[in-house]
């Protein structure tokens, strides 16, 4: 098993894992980052699902990795002010999601 | 309770199941034909830097790099319209060893950032690391309970969001104005390229530095932990 | 050159829409005001495009508008009826109804009425059908009072009914031309096996609604009261017409024999002809008088159009006769409507004169309507009677001949009564004087029937035309007419007769109650029906359910986990996840 | 006209105007926000116009060209893709200059503050999103696409939120949503990368060949874009989402948002992926749709809130539109994608009016219980006007763009024999007009009660722009002419596709 298919296992593994926590979690930080382990492990298989080109790696899925990366935080960023707010408005401990909307 | 653990199993199987189809996707043989990382690596010699990454995201793929910088923008601007009424965390500068610490790794961070900045024209490197960096040195800044300096005017926080787009639009504008044949965004020279890439690569990373020292803040009002009030920048 | 005449047809159809957008921006006295000048492109296109036709690419998918003999008559008389209407309305209505909003329905329902009368494919013929039909919602429901929201909604219904059944009947229809042109729908429904009976009787109901048709007539007589004078006018004398060119431009009627058809069509319209007359008859407002009498005479329409569907080779006589038919009753219809309105303001001035010469404008049409000599209406029961007497027909000519007799005594019966009934409230009206336009465009419309004749031989054989003004025609014209004036001076002279004691006893819109209280009967007989069968039979049943029920009730108070769960499955992520993994099965499966 | 970077204009116009609208002070945000919004509708029309009249375009953004750079393509589809953002979002930015400014005149300190901070950042995110779905409709690049998906997603997220409220707990979910169904997207272009090395729309399609990894990508982005698009059973986010933002935010998301992957995922169906593997995946799509129409049709009539059945209604209106995956490769010719784009516009501007009207509404009425409208229709005619408008065109009445689109479904369901489809057509056609005359019928029922409230003045802007949608809805099945034939430029979804775009 060369390293690059490790690196493709793991991911779908990551992906497999925030696809989990995305669907079974309430609590909302909780989702967060369920989407969030989602998105590593899509950054994963990209890395590793990457081809070998001569002299050196593959300069455009590391970019896009990169940019993959940053679009997360952002996402993250405003997921976790969005919670905040909520948190702030129903003034309760819980963050849960409630009963079919 | 079953229930909750029958679905529980359910919906693991069944994102292994996901997660088992992507990676039998993945593992297939690959036919071997050039890729785009090849074309670039052909190509290197045209995009002014010598960092295939740096070259994919700032001449290559330059219009995506803008993109996801609007997205930062859009993140942050997201966060800031939702204006809680009070900050609910109380910053005190409280733990000594953390000031100490902070106040000894803050320089070496700024420099760190700065380093970083100019080596990814030719490194591992570039706007978003230095950005990142940076961000994080403004973001123990405020840990420590001191100000970050320059974010307390209105005008230069609403300059320094934008300036990472408008810069890469200039840039755009340029390339497409001194270009040979048709008239293409961001198409120049080799020679003007390294002078554009820089110039993108320094706005980038204040921008990216502010919004994500400010997506930290999350719409509290004011950077500055004393001042409560201000507008959004 | 043809396409440029053809883009200039449309324009010209749709040119009322100006006169919506004018009373829009509130001018909609101004924009009634000049209804002539709405009209006036759609009445020079009469001339100027004349018998042509042509595609309009970028309309609505491939367009084609035309004019032929038909909606040449078909639009000479709808242009003349809005325009004097549109007139009668500036002249006569009042600034606080909300004129506005009576403006703009009033040039939509007009600018949908010559679209329809010019279009050549189904989907352009659809869509100034549904503009007309939902703009005249606006115009029944115009008073905003109960009964007017009552009669809309009637109409509504019936219109969202018809518009859906038409659609129907169009989806079938364009399966089998396989185009939208309306000539060769009407090719592909007669030449195709199938379908084709459904999507006749699709469309011939829908149509008939327009057309009131008798069963579906019912939101006719509760509109036309409620809608304003001028309303109600182009209601009975245009709109009414559309439903009449549905059936001739869609149908394949001359094409094929439809014998069910043609068997239905004359039973609906004999018992239009007479049944609303005898309805009629029993009613208390003029405008509801005149409202059967438009049923009864779209009845002879519907018998036209039955024997053409019966016996094919009479159909370019009974289409001539159709249309004189259509131009006669528009005419006339849409003169008598506006008299409700302008007859008590002109008498009530005082003068000898004017109440005489509304007597005579009241009079004029009202005559013509029972085929009075030297009039349209004469024409229109020559035209009757020569479809009727001609050699394919294969009925005893006997019965047809009693038959357009005691039709023309129904009508003439119908007529007094409404004489009878705006002579009476003449009087009894406290209102205010006509004014000078008002008169000249109900003066225009009445004496309709007369410069009619002028015009209609552009369209007929001359040997109708010469054959009314015979001693014999004339006579033969003449004698129900006197019959029924002696018949109505009787009546109204003697008080306590059968027809005293019937008025007022049958509520406008006859068959609307009884269906109404039909519906109610069978609600009512299913709900004991099923408490019936609650009680001896689903006992056990029901004891089941409580016990479901029970347990729903206890997971819904249980703290917490369950309901939540509950919550979860209903809504929830895991089926983007369940999907996923369905369609690589689905892939899986196929490959 | 043929050099000139139109394409680039038609994106940098709106996200230069939002730049430009965020460095203002707050109070001239509307202000600045309406100038960039005619300028963004100005380019893309003359976008339009240039894709009308010399065919498709191409820019080579950075003159590189693919594999190695970024290419946008616009050819007919994507124009009048843009087109309609244009119209729609021109309007409803001239609604919101109304909407948001004449929220609250109450002298509170504290509300305005919360109004005018609402009304700026409303304006500087919207132009962003505008800039973004035209990037959309632009790109031909596959990772590209999932960029300015993103922003469209935070975007759209961000303008919900601005209600604040009942719409936050939506917007967290929506955010789920967006992000879930993007990365899912996203992990089909990393496996069609890692096949045939390039994330060239057009090039990927030449190369992609059947096989597992065709498969894996096909369902990974049709289960995340389906998502996004809300169709049938993960509709579930979208109702709460599009009647809890404020009335103009919801007509974006409807009209426009809603479309923006719709879009990517009929182009991956035409240019990317092998018939051989699309097309029992597209076969349940399209039965999806059908139980979409009527499922979400039946909800919307059972709905109290006036806006929730606005949004109920478009959860099955997205069934119409999935129906093109069934009809689409089956029907000869291109007729059931051009039924689903001309679907498409001619929703976006119905559904605009409706949301608009609604919100209009509700402004004057001070809610949105269905049930408590009883009689202010004589009141409000001009907002219940255009909403009738936009219901004319959800009911396919002709004449409107949902007549003819339905009639373009209708015809090739009928060629392809499809009576199923037919049927659900008509049903949801039945449907449709059984929840929009609820709404009128209730409305103008009969005149208004003694002692009901009384309606709050509004703006005439908003019931206007509401109407002039309602009208575009209607003048699209009057002239439907010249945006099918704009379809036809550049055959979007003809066989000689990829032949088209590399010479």
């Amino acid at each position: 098993m060369i390293p690059s298919q490790i690196y493709v296992i793991a991911g779908a593994g990551l992906v497999s894992v925030g696809v989990f926590a995305w669907v079974v979690r309430r609590h909302l930080v909780r989702r967060m980052m369920g989407v969030n382990i989602l998105s590593t492990g899509v950054f994963m298989m990209l890395i590793g699902g990457a081809r070998r080109v001569e002299g050196g790696p593959d300069g455009v899925p590391q970019a896009m990795v990169l940019t993959g990366i940053v679009v997360a935080v952002s996402a993250t960023a405003l997921g976790l002010a969005l919670i905040q707010r909520i948190y702030d408005q129903r003034g309760e401990r819980s963050v849960e999601e409630r009963g079919p909307m | 309770m079953r229930t909750r653990h029958i679905f529980e199993y359910g919906v693991a199987l069944a994102s292994l199941g996901l997660g088992g189809l992507v990676a039998a996707g993945a593992l297939r043989r690959r036919s071997l034909e050039p890729a785009a990382g090849d074309v670039v690596q052909g190509l290197l010699e045209q995009s002014g830097v010598s960092s295939v990454v740096t070259a994919v995201l700032l001449n290559f793929r330059a219009y995506d790099t803008m993109l996801e910088v609007v997205v930062l923008v859009v993140a942050f601007w997201g966060a800031w319209s939702l204006h809680p009424t009070e900050a609910r965390v109380h910053w005190r500068p409280s733990d000594p060893i953390l000031m100490r610490t902070v106040g000894g790794m803050l320089p070496v961070l700024w420099l760190l950032g700065i380093y970083l900045l100019w080596a990814g024209t030719s490194r591992p490197g570039g706007e978003f690391a230095s950005g990142a960096v940076l961000g994080a040195c403004g973001v123990l800044t405020l840990l420590i309970g001191e100000r970050v300096p320059a974010t307390q005017f209105r005008p230069a926080r609403k300059v320094v969001v934008v300036v990472g787009v408008v810069v890469f639009m200039v840039a755009g504008v340029a390339g497409a104005l001194s270009a040979q044949g048709g008239s293409e965004v961001w198409s120049y020279t080799a020679g003007e390229a390294r002078g554009w890439i820089l110039a993108i690569e320094v706005a980038g990373a204040a921008t990216i530095a502010f919004v994500l020292l400010g997506l930290f803040s999350g719409g509290r009002e004011g950077l500055d932990v004393e001042s409560g009030g201000g507008e959004a920048p | 050159m043809e396409s440029i005449a053809v883009v200039g047809l449309v324009v010209a159809l749709a040119f009322p829409l100006l006169g919506a957008l004018l009373s829009a921006l509130g001018r909609p006295r101004l924009a009634l005001m000049v209804g002539p000048l709405w009209a006036a492109p759609a009445l020079a296109s009469l001339g100027v495009v004349g018998e042509q036709s042509g595609r309009v690419p970028t309309m609505l998918m491939e367009a084609r508008f035309g004019l032929d003999v038909t909606s040449m008559a078909f639009l000479a008389v709808c242009a003349v009826v809005w325009a004097m209407a549109s007139v009668y309305a500036a002249a006569t209505m009042r600034d606080e109804g909300g004129l506005r909003r009576f403006g703009v329905f009033f040039f939509g329902a007009m600018a949908g009425n010559f679209v329809l009368i010019g279009a050549m494919d189904m989907i352009s013929f659809m869509s100034g059908f549904a503009l007309m039909s939902y703009a005249a919602y606006g115009l029944v429901a115009h008073a905003m009072s109960v009964s007017a929201w009552r009669a809309g909604r009637v109409y509504l219904a019936l219109t969202v009914a018809a518009e859906l059944a038409l659609w129907a009947g169009a989806v079938l229809a364009w399966s089998m031309a396989d185009t939208w042109e309306l000539a060769e729908i009407r090719h592909a429904l007669a030449t195709s096996e199938g379908v084709a009976p459904l999507a006749i009787a699709l469309i011939f109901g829908a149509f008939g609604v327009k057309a009131g048709l008798v069963p579906l007539h019912i939101w006719l007589p509760l509109a036309h009261p409620a809608a304003p004078t001028a309303a109600s006018a182009v209601l009975s004398a245009a709109m009414i017409k559309a439903g009449v060119l549905g059936w001739l431009r869609f149908l394949p009627l001359g094409e094929i024999e439809l014998p069910t058809l043609g068997a239905s069509a004359v039973m609906l319209g004999a018992l239009g002809t007479f049944g609303a007359v005898v309805v009629g008859l029993l009613q208390r407002k003029p405008k509801t008088i005149l409202a059967y009498s438009s049923v009864s005479q779209m009845g002879y329409v519907a018998l036209l159009i039955g024997i053409a569907a019966r016996w094919p080779s009479t159909y370019p006589t009974a289409l001539l006769a159709i249309v004189v038919f259509v131009v006669h009753h528009g005419l006339a219809k849409g003169a008598l409507f506006l008299s409700v309105d302008a007859a008590p303001r002109l008498a009530f001035s005082g003068s000898t004169r004017r109440t005489f010469i509304s007597s005579v404008m009241v009079l004029l049409p009202a005559v013509a309507l029972c085929g009075a000599p030297l009039t349209s209406g004469a024409l229109a029961k020559y035209a009757l009677k020569s479809v009727s007497h001609l050699e394919h027909v294969r009925l005893p000519t006997a019965l047809l001949d009693v038959w357009l007799v005691a039709g023309a005594l129904a009508t003439g019966v119908l007529m007094a009564r409404f004489l009878i009934v705006v002579w009476r409230a003449r009087a009894a009206r406290d209102t205010e004087t006509l004014p000078g336009a008002g008169l000249v465009a109900w003066a225009i419309l009445a004496t309709g029937s007369l410069w009619a004749l002028a015009i209609l031989p552009l369209a007929i054989p001359s040997k109708w035309f010469g054959s009314i003004q015979t001693l014999t025609a004339v006579w033969s014209a003449l004698w129900p007419l006197v019959v029924v004036a002696a018949v109505a001076w009787i009546v109204t002279g003697t008080s306590g007769t059968v027809l005293h004691r019937g008025v007022g006893r049958v509520a406008p819109g006859d068959l609307l109650g009884p269906a109404v209280v039909l519906s109610l009967v069978l609600l009512r007989g299913s709900n004991r029906f099923s408490a019936f069968l609650e009680r001896h039979w689903t006992r056990g049943l029901a004891r089941l359910n409580d016990r479901a029920e029970r347990i729903a009730l206890r997971i819904k108070a249980a703290p917490g986990a369950r309901y939540q769960l509950w919550a979860r499955w209903l809504s929830g992520e895991w089926l983007a996840l369940a999907l996923a993994l369905i369609f690589a099965a689905a892939i899986w499966l196929n490959v | 006209m043929r050099g000139l970077p139109l394409i680039s204009a038609s994106i940098w116009v709106p996200l230069l105007g939002a730049l430009f609208v965020s460095l203002w002070p707050r109070r001239y945000a509307a202000r600045c926000g309406i100038g960039a919004s005619i300028a963004s509708a100005a380019a893309a029309l003359l976008l339009v116009v240039a894709v009308a009249l010399s065919g498709p375009r191409r820019e080579r953004l950075g003159g590189w060209g693919a594999p190695a750079g970024i290419e946008l393509w616009i050819d007919g589809f994507s124009a009048l893709m843009i087109a309609m953002t244009a119209v729609v979002g021109g309007v409803v930015s001239v609604y919101a200059l109304a909407y948001f400014r004449a929220k609250d005149s109450s002298g509170d300190p504290q509300r305005q503050e919360v109004e005018g901070r609402r009304e700026a950042y409303f304006w500087r995110i919207w132009l962003l999103v505008w800039a973004a779905i035209n990037g959309v409709f632009a790109s031909a690049d596959l990772f590209n696409l999932y960029v300015t998906l993103e922003v469209v997603g935070l975007g759209a997220v961000s303008l919900v939120a601005l209600a604040g409220g009942r719409a936050l707990p939506a917007a967290m979910r929506y955010l789920f949503v967006t992000l879930s169904g993007s990365l899912l997207y996203l992990l089909g272009v990393v496996l069609i990368y890692s096949e045939v090395g390039t994330l060239a729309l057009f090039q990927a399609g030449e190369s992609l060949i059947a096989g597992t990894l065709a498969q894996a990508a096909l369902v990974v982005m049709v289960v995340g874009l389906a998502l996004k698009t809300a169709l049938f059973p993960l509709h579930f986010w979208l109702p709460p989402a599009h009647a809890d933002a404020p009335a103009a935010v919801s007509a974006l998301l409807s009209a426009l948002v809603i479309k923006v992957t719709f879009y990517i995922l009929v182009r991956l169906w035409v240019v990317v992926f092998p018939a051989s593997v699309s097309q029992p995946v597209g076969e349940a799509l399209m039965l999806l749709g059908l139980i979409a129409v009527i499922w979400g049709s039946w909800r919307a009539l059972r709905q109290q809130r006036l806006k929730m059945l606005v949004a109920y209604s478009t959860v099955a209106q997205v069934g119409y539109l999935f129906l093109v995956f069934g009809l689409g490769p089956r029907a000869d010719g291109s007729a059931g994608w051009q039924a689903g784009a001309y679907f498409a516009i001619s929703h976006a501007c119905a559904k605009g009016a409706m949301f608009l009207a609604a919100g209009a509404i509700a402004r004057a009425v001070g809610h949105d219980q269905i049930e408590e409208m009883r009689g202010v229709g004589a009141r409000l005619a001009l907002p219940f006007f255009a909403f009738g408008l936009g219901g004319i065109s959800l009911m396919g009445l002709p004449p409107s763009g949902g007549y003819v689109s339905k009639w373009l479904f209708i015809t090739s369901a009928a060629a392809t024999g499809d009576v199923i489809v037919v049927i659900a057509v008509a049903l949801g056609g039945l449907l449709a007009a059984a929840y929009v005359f609820r709404v009128l019928a209730l409305a103008f029922e009969r005149a208004p009660r003694e002692g009901a409230p009384s309606l709050r003045p509004i703006p005439a802007t908003l019931g206007w722009s509401a109407l002039v949608l309602g009208a575009v809805a209607v003048a699209l099945g009057l002239a439907a002419g010249a945006p099918l034939a704009l379809l036809e430029v550049g055959l979007p979804f003809g066989q000689s596709l990829a032949e088209g775009v590399t010479p």
